[in-house]
């Protein structure tokens, strides 16, 4: 096991690893950047080291400053948590270059599931459903055309090195196609420096449903439960819940099983999640997020198991600690993440945090780095907390939340807690009548 | 000193989102905490941090007035050398003048040994920091007198 | 420095959000620590209380100058009631003259009828609750005027 | 169920009912002293009634302070908390009497298990095992010198009347009987109104273990687990945990089954506790506690039973919701009373909060009504927060508490904290060799 580790990134998830590494016994180096000086991360490691000045791009996106942060404090292992470096391969190769462990999945591995053809050819070669289309980027306009025609559409045409939402257009007919298809591959290049395109069936109402999932260096592959983070705001998930509700037994159990087949036929190793898009009783592969994700919490809440542990023994080449058989899921768990921004228009609300009263009580967690007198940076993402909740049942589980939401206080910014409120007391999400663009289309009608 | 430019400079800081702050000028000291702000500056740390703080000067790298000096900052993080080699003679010694674009030390990251060029003038006082410490960004290296 | 230059000082201090400040000025040198009281009157809470909050004053049911006057306030939690029974006449209206230890009304509380004594002497300028309706610790109950 | 229930309590306990009073569906109404109008429970109430001046006596204890605060706000059912007027069978009677529920046992229960020899005597009845002793009042000195003699010296001479710690002698032979029995009842007499006294066995180093057990109206009587509360500085619990560490299999099985036929023998309606001495082998029947605890939370925690809402749900009159089979104690919960209070010299500290922040993450539930700015009052007892964490086993939960510790911080009044991140770390809590005189014993070593 692992001496130090340190520890490159801020906030909540910096914090979460810290309590995970203090629970194995391992010592910690928080890395800052001068506007993160009084941050609890920095606060509750075992030791420091400032990287650099505010601007994310000289300090926790700054390989040699984070680099040099482990070799002087002496880690031998770096946790990237998500975002800033955490999917960066050349990053991943330069901590192990320096001989010490990148705590996550190889660089080829990074690289393989950083290219959505590449992984979509890892995941169609492990036999996982893909959306009907191209399954590698089109040539020209003519083949587009072809492949276009066996696909149906309405279709995505998307750019390979595109990601978050952008370098993509939907393509109704086949006369949108002719006139699309030169422009997207144009914008994709000055965009991504890249023109390669693709195409995509569209689905109407998808569902986004995620499968947890782990592998060791022994070729041991699980999944450890699914989640259901259909509710999103401009491709941001701002409510995640696990199990996946009113998924028929067959389903779930073909997306579980599909999710560890692709752990298990690329020898992935470490914790990851694998996306899908469902719709009706069909499921289709999206892709693979190799890194510990945001919406974690609810798949701890609901298995018991702490992933972040699990993560860290596995880089540190320790066997699977558990076997599928013991991954046992019991209740519901829904997160809600806080972030600080206007409710309804969404734009930043960075800021000091003058009053601060986080909910408690049997079933709730916050994994948050703030307090009161806390400085919400306007340098960072806007993630305040994350609170989750477990109870025995889904309806419980949103009891629970609504109660918690109404006991959170959060004075001097704004958050995005008034419009969850009204989400989950929405028909539509007690129903399960939701999918990937509902928020989207619910604020409209507002 | 009057209640306009007071609340001016209340102003002005809490934008810059200050939490304390101490204001000379002709024989007029204000000293001032604002709300909320002595929660994390009173956090007791779990263990003593590695290296010493890097100091809260907004110019990184920049000198900032210390003791009536200047001082030499880190402009990065990394191992910090007085000469380009074991063998090799110290970049700056106490009592040398410095020009602006000097090297002084070295500050090694990445395995790459990047040379530290001093951005003022003046006569080293005192070196900081002892050959082969670890450096934190920002972190005082020299300080130096009137050149 | 006065009073009112003091008091200009602080004002502006506490509407900046300062929690502490230090003012030298003329070889005048003014510390101040506010009371960290700010965080509870901030929470916002869930939803209404049924009747008026108690007031805040130290001596429950005793007098407070209100509005230039004294009011008799509820000493025990209770349903409010003027007169003794339905068909009685209540005990006191507005312009009555109301001696100390004079029965003012009744405060219901477990099925006993509690006869309220009014512990001041003056005038009834207003009756400040409805007949039959639920009254908590503290609450103002008769304004008066003077005698 | 009930439409709206009456707390008549404070701090976190109150703030804990109103949770499980929102998940339920019930209306709440807080009743506040002057003191408290701007506490937590006042805040996240539904309403709420100011009932007196800051002393408990002409407030919190003022029987028809409550009752009118629940009169004229309409409820239907009243729910004491712990402490105050929770085990008094006069106001339970009242609230009765005025048509509404009170949560809790029946006030023939309350007046049974509050007087130590009928308690005995129901639990003798019931077949548990009690000290040697007189098992009821000894009427003189020579009936007090031939009981001795059968149960063996040392023994505890108790007032049939006192408790906390009060009215109790240690004789360690029939000289210091003779010496101390007259003494000791007309103390008894003047302290307590009551001159009985009771002769009982005194154990050198027992084990606190309690058994949380449930009841209902249709004869149902369950048990939820057992707790070890030897963890004690001068009576008070201060580290409580659940399961109780280190009991063989039979011991435990055979602990457990006394208190569910207690519960069911007496007809007992609601939850409460059943405590008991442990020492070898052989345990005993201490006393039953008839109302939630402080501790309720290590139960729910390793059960995955919400206490509250069951104790609501009973008092309203459903029938058990688990069978016996159905409670499964999984993991390791261990509950810190963050108190304010010199940690060393046990002086209160109340106070004004200037700087709080809470742990967080997996595992880690904060029951508090604090938070940064709230005033500790003096008036009341100095409880300021529960802490408490879950882990798969012991010592891991016990790694996870230290972590949560160190991360808790309190300012502008002095708390326990740092006297239980002492006693975490000692040997003899991590090999359980403790029992409930160890902290005093401890304390007078350093």
């Amino acid at each position: 096991m692992f001496r130090k580790v340190l520890i490159a990134n801020r906030g909540e998830i910096a914090l979460r690893v810290i309590r995970a590494c203090r629970e194995l016994g391992i010592r910690t180096v928080a890395v800052y950047s001068e506007a993160d000086k009084h941050s609890t991360h920095v606060q509750f490691a075992d030791e420091s080291v400032c990287i650099g000045p505010a601007q994310a791009t000289k300090s926790y996106l700054s390989l040699p400053a984070v680099i040099s942060a482990a070799d002087i404090t002496r880690a031998d292992a770096v946790h990237p948590g998500y975002g800033f470096l955490a999917e960066n391969a050349t990053f991943a190769e330069a901590v192990n270059a320096h001989g010490m462990t990148f705590i996550g999945p190889s660089p080829a591995h990074l690289r393989q599931f950083g290219d959505k053809l590449s992984a979509k050819a890892a995941a169609r070669a492990a036999g996982l459903p893909l959306l009907p289309g191209s399954h590698g980027a089109v040539e020209d306009l003519e083949e587009a055309v072809t492949v276009a025609r066996e696909a149906g559409y309405p279709l995505m045409l998307k750019a390979a090195a595109g990601g978050g939402g952008k370098g993509m257009r939907i393509v109704e007919d086949e006369e949108q196609l002719r006139k699309f298809f030169v422009i997207t591959a144009t914008e994709a290049k000055a965009a991504f420096g890249s023109g390669l395109v693709f195409l995509e069936r569209l689905l109407r109402a998808p569902r986004h449903v995620e499968v947890q999932v782990a592998g060791d260096r022994f070729g041991n592959a699980i999944h450890v439960g699914d989640r259901d983070c259909s509710m999103q705001r401009r491709h941001q998930k701002i409510i995640e819940e696990a199990p996946a509700p009113d998924l028929s037994d067959s389903l779930r159990a073909r997306i579980l099983a599909a999710a560890a087949r692709l752990v298990s036929s690329t020898g992935y190793v470490t914790v990851g999640t694998c996306e899908f898009l469902v719709e009706g009783d069909e499921f289709f592969f999206l892709e693979v997020n190799p890194r510990i994700q945001v919406e974690h919490p609810v798949s701890e809440m609901v298995t018991g198991i702490d992933l972040v542990q699990l993560q860290i023994r596995l880089a540190a080449g320790e066997r699977m600690p558990i076997t599928q058989d013991q991954v046992q899921v019991r209740g519901h768990a829904i997160e809600v993440r806080v972030n600080a921004e206007d409710p309804w228009k969404f734009t930043p609300s960075p800021g000091r945090i003058t009053g601060y009263h986080a909910p408690g009580g049997p079933g709730v967690r916050v994994d948050s780095a703030v307090h009161e007198g806390a400085m919400v940076q306007p340098y960072y993402d806007s993630l305040v907390a994350k609170l989750i909740v477990y109870a025995p049942d889904r309806e419980a589980a949103i009891r629970k939340l609504l109660g918690a939401l109404d006991e959170y206080v959060v004075e001097g910014i704004r958050t995005s807690i008034p419009l969850q409120k009204l989400l989950l007391a929405d028909p539509a999400f007690r129903e399960v009548r939701f999918h990937t663009r509902y928020i989207d289309e619910w604020l409209k009608t507002r | 000193m009057d209640a306009k430019k007071i609340d001016e400079l209340l102003k002005l800081m809490q934008r810059r989102g200050v939490a304390e702050f101490t204001f000379e000028h002709e024989g007029t000291v204000l000293a001032v905490k604002f709300a909320g702000a002595s929660a994390p500056v009173t956090y007791a740390p779990v263990a003593a941090p590695v290296a010493a703080p890097a100091p809260a000067a907004a110019a990184p790298a920049a000198p900032a007035a210390r003791a009536g000096g200047v001082v030499i900052k880190a402009p990065i993080v990394g191992t910090f050398y007085r000469a380009a080699a074991p063998e090799a003679p110290v970049y700056v010694n106490v009592g040398d003048k410095v020009r602006k674009g000097q090297v002084v030390c070295i500050v090694e990251a990445m395995k790459l040994m990047n040379q530290i060029e001093s951005d003022v003038e003046g006569t080293v006082v005192e070196v900081l920091i002892e050959n082969g410490s670890p450096v934190q960004f920002g972190q005082e290296l020299f300080r130096l007198g009137p050149a």
